[in-house]
């Protein structure tokens, strides 16, 4: 294939290629923007607490030791 | 005896070097220094840069069809099976909610694409230019790694231009690296402080369904529309499924580590086994090289363009900057964008704003790996 | 320009699309929706219905020998890799304590596999309907869904009659899910109140060298008598040999969690991958669900009924319903049965003493499936 | 094939089947239940530390914390 | 009826047994019993045994071509991939450490391969008696257990001798397991109390980019003089610099946990699938278990011949009994000179200086290996 | 081949091979000697915590608890 023929062809591939892009993504943007509507908004689940990221095993080891010095005293 | 010392020379590697082979392995060290020294990229590019040592050593044959690069790079890459697999890991770290709570700016992710195409016609006209010489599959595989995305550029490679995908890899995930250094000044000189400056609106929260709904809503669209691009879409889909739909944490989990670390180690050896010092060292190198920068260039001017219009017809709702995360470079172009709004605006916190166009980019650019896959491949 | 765009169209799926693909794609995203809204085995219908989808997708061929699909089918599932590797993860997750605590009641998880062979005798006497055809081999993989156990179900189906694997897996791993519905009304029709309020005795404690030498019993006793049933239990018995010898955790921890996950992933696409339109939409189809619902009634009343004799013979030191849990489905069976027990008395715990039938039911269809295999493979 | 030979195969085949189950989980048992009579019964382990499941670093942890608060005082 | 019975009775193991098999899955009970009761190389010896076991099932053919143990053994030992991601996994477990702290203690590492060589002329020698036939490939893959590291000892015996496979690594890991029985009369016999009394100086603190440095000087020099042995210690290298390098760690972390945790698993049933009487139950395994002795106690004395050379050029700065650990088997030889040094002198702690001989006899007997290979692979 | 020829050879590897494995070696000790001269020797990092192996929520833990009882008193 010569060059010009080459050079037509990756111009095509640029518009079409372009063309895919948009119309997906914008085809995308569409239907998501309808499903947001759609879906039901979620409740927001209850405040974290403020032990939470501590394993509770680690808490109830503290909690004893605290106890068990009070209890030594 | 001296028969046998004579035969023991022959065997070293010293008396069996050709030069190639000593720059490849410099080449391969190179990678692996800029790897940890610089931070660039260094999951992908220490195993590339090993690979690459270790497929340039005479005699031991590790990248041919026996040695452990070649049955590595026969199983995974011919087959495409380790970057599909990158590829749903990670969909399964991606978080699209930026992305659905303000799905508009998808089109930011569009627009950068235009990178990619405008490298392809690039890469043809470079033919022009004595001793280059690039066929449609050549300049198409070259041209994706201004999709920014590193299983994207290899899949596509590993289909339409093999021999090119050593340094196809190395140009794609040495640029990715480079972003905080290409775009800023593109950002720069595109945009107006007062562009720069532009706060956006807190985005909304995206409720567990919608983000159980939107992989298999993208999966239909492609399918629909693109069927060729579906299995790189596919799989970045399946990995977010698992990791949205919440019932199978277990397999979400293992996608996102285990699994995705080994086929890495196993992609990046496999990767290096083509920096084959004959494949390499030649004038097509270089022009992938200066194509790729190219690539990048044009996608981030693209997405700021894009990002200029829609600032103008949202009444500055939108901050252009956000537009240069469009090529993808997750989550690195983001940072950036990031880090250039702070510049003008040290309240302006453009990240999440950013990460929506960032992984639109992803899709973007797998979505463009369909076109030449379908047209070409 | 025309014509290009005529090409284009011509490369969509909208294009492409036959009915039997979009109802196939349809499928697929049903077993997804009761995965994650019903909890439906998600682990391997997640994949399994995403892997319909894919290999639904007109052009793209990813369960084609070149695509994604079907390299993974071709390397684990016509091989018996897959299924065997996540036998060995079942034995690693699996304490057969209870079993030993008291080994009597595993003839409760002999007379559960009455449903495999009976449904063979059916699928075989559903030949006399017009448009059924169903060779021997058809109707032993499809009687094996009465072992109510999934990697037998798909080792077997795929040794058997692999076109028909898709619909076996589909239907035994949504009956599976389906058992705490089909189970108890069997399980109130056969057993009287007073039998289901019947109350066991604690379990005793079972010293760790007999659980370092179950596995191995079970592979001699396995090896003596039914050879073809060894790679099945063989791998069973290795995986919990790793678990019970106390002396490779790492490698007991890597079967049981990172090992499997990645196999059922791998398996649960492969398996998708023969979802397709042709092979599924067909009266066969309808014929192995029905049959596989006759396997799971026949087996879970078998075990009930064995569960009696048992009450009687024991003089009522064996509630009936632990009988049921013999069918396998590990643990929901077992669950079920604790709580048709807890409906019957409150204090009634017999979750424990259902697990005995309900990991004897897992060696029980594996020994079926020796059977069938050596008779007929 | 006929049906009929079929149907008889399958027949036999259930025979089969079923007698194979049962011979081998029954000489399972059987094997089981003498064993379970030779393997010496295990010691019991000692009565588990109400510490057990905590990592011994934070027990040590704790231990330190508190015994640095007596000092304090 | 009868018939079928017949039929049913020539499907049994029973029926079907040679005496040989018999034998060998009594070899396989052995060798886990001798993992779990004592301790010996568990992570190895119990999937091999498992696998001798499964290897001589009668009818069910798990080690032929398309059993299991047959695909794994094709797929991952015949290419040579396993013990090569092994030797990976090693190098991201080994600290180098020790060994840079104080290099000129490598030289044990060198020394004690001494025992690999003369192993070798000892197989060539046992021609001479009858019964016994040892090619030279059989004799070099043999002499390699004398290397006391498995990866090693099954990359080489795949190589060059597949059917000594089974009883080579089983002599390894063996022998391995055998370093605290083995090594201490030879230590006592060959040293003074004074000589093992000796203290040595604590170790230098080694710097990070050290650490960095040495798997890419070690590749270099590999690669420079023996390029046979690349594939060896070019993953050995490539392990340990994901684990140095610091930029890498997900990956460093799943080379060394869950990726080696795999292919241990396949890699062990891989091996124990050639425990075939045929080929293990000869006069040859005798002599190769005869062989492997020579071979540790011999590199195990030469190491510690070496080590009172260093005694004395060092004036005693040099405790000899370190010299032992350079055959490698790491980290067991270390803490046997320990203890050995500990009986001696309460307060002479040897590990430390222990370890870097002993990771150096790991680079020796892959440079060995690369010797063996080039000459005769 | 005959048995002197073959042990010929095997006498021969034992050299070439004990020669490789001194050769390597020896030049990896020059070679490390070397480089450990050249690298700059790393400034020592901050001495270890008391703390450290400890989860820093779990010493966060700990002192709240301590805290807690103190201010409980
Ligand atoms: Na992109
Ligand atoms: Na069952
Ligand atoms: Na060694």
């Amino acid at each position: 294939m010569d060059i010009d023929a080459l050079l037509m062809q990756s111009l095509q591939l640029l518009g079409l290629g372009m063309g895919a892009v948009f119309i997906i993504l914008t085809l995308l943007i569409v239907i998501i923007s309808i499903v947001s509507k759609i879906v039901p908004v979620e409740v927001s689940p209850p405040p974290a607490l403020p032990t939470q990221g501590i394993d509770p095993a680690h808490v109830a080891a503290i909690s004893a030791a605290v106890h068990q010095y009070r209890k030594n005293r | 005896m001296e028969q046998g010392l004579l035969q023991l020379w022959a065997s070293t590697g010293l008396y069996n070097f050709t030069p190639g082979q000593l720059i490849m392995i410099a080449v391969g060290g190179l990678l692996i220094y800029l790897a940890i020294s610089k931070g660039f990229e260094p999951l992908l590019l220490i195993p590339i840069g090993f690979g690459g040592i270790l497929a340039n050593i005479p005699i031991a044959g590790i990248a041919g069809p026996d040695g452990l690069l070649g049955i590595l790079y026969h199983a995974g890459i011919e087959t495409g099976v380790f970057p599909l697999l990158i590829f749903m890991g990670v969909g399964a770290m991606t978080d699209f909610g930026p992305l659905l709570a303000r799905p508009s700016l998808m089109i930011l992710g569009a627009a950068a694409q235009f990178g990619i195409f405008f490298t392809l016609f690039g890469a043809i006209a470079m033919n022009l230019i004595p001793g280059m010489e690039f066929s449609m599959a050549d300049a198409a595989a070259i041209a994706i790694i201004g999709g920014a995305d590193g299983p994207t550029a290899i899949y596509v490679a590993s289909r339409l231009a093999p021999d090119l995908l050593g340094a196809i890899a190395v140009a794609a995930y040495s640029y990715m690296a480079l972003v905080p250094i290409i775009q800023p000044p593109i950002m720069k000189a595109l945009t107006t402080e007062e562009e720069r400056k532009t706060k956006m609106t807190q985005l909304r929260k995206v409720s567990r369904l919608e983000k159980i709904l939107f992989p298999l809503i993208l999966l239909m669209v492609t399918i629909l529309l693109l069927p060729s691009a579906t299995p790189l879409v596919g799989m970045l889909c399946f990995g977010n499924l698992l990791r949205e739909c919440g019932v199978v944490e277990r397999l979400s989990s293992t996608a996102q580590n285990e699994l995705i670390n080994i086929v890495t180690i196993f992609l990046g050896l496999s990767v290096g086994s083509k920096l084959a010092a004959d494949k390499f060292l030649s004038a097509e190198t270089l022009g992938i090289l200066m194509l790729g920068m190219v690539a990048f260039s044009i996608g981030t001017a693209a997405g700021l363009l894009m990002g200029k219009i829609m600032y103008r017809v949202t009444g500055k709702a939108v901050n252009p900057l956000i537009g240069a995360a469009g090529v993808s470079a997750v989550p690195m172009a983001a940072r950036v964008a990031n880090k250039v709004g702070l510049q003008a605006n040290p309240q302006n916190f453009l990240l999440m704003h950013a990460m929506g166009p960032n992984v639109a980019g992803v899709i973007g650019s797998a979505v463009a790996a369909g076109v030449l896959l379908s047209v070409i491949g």
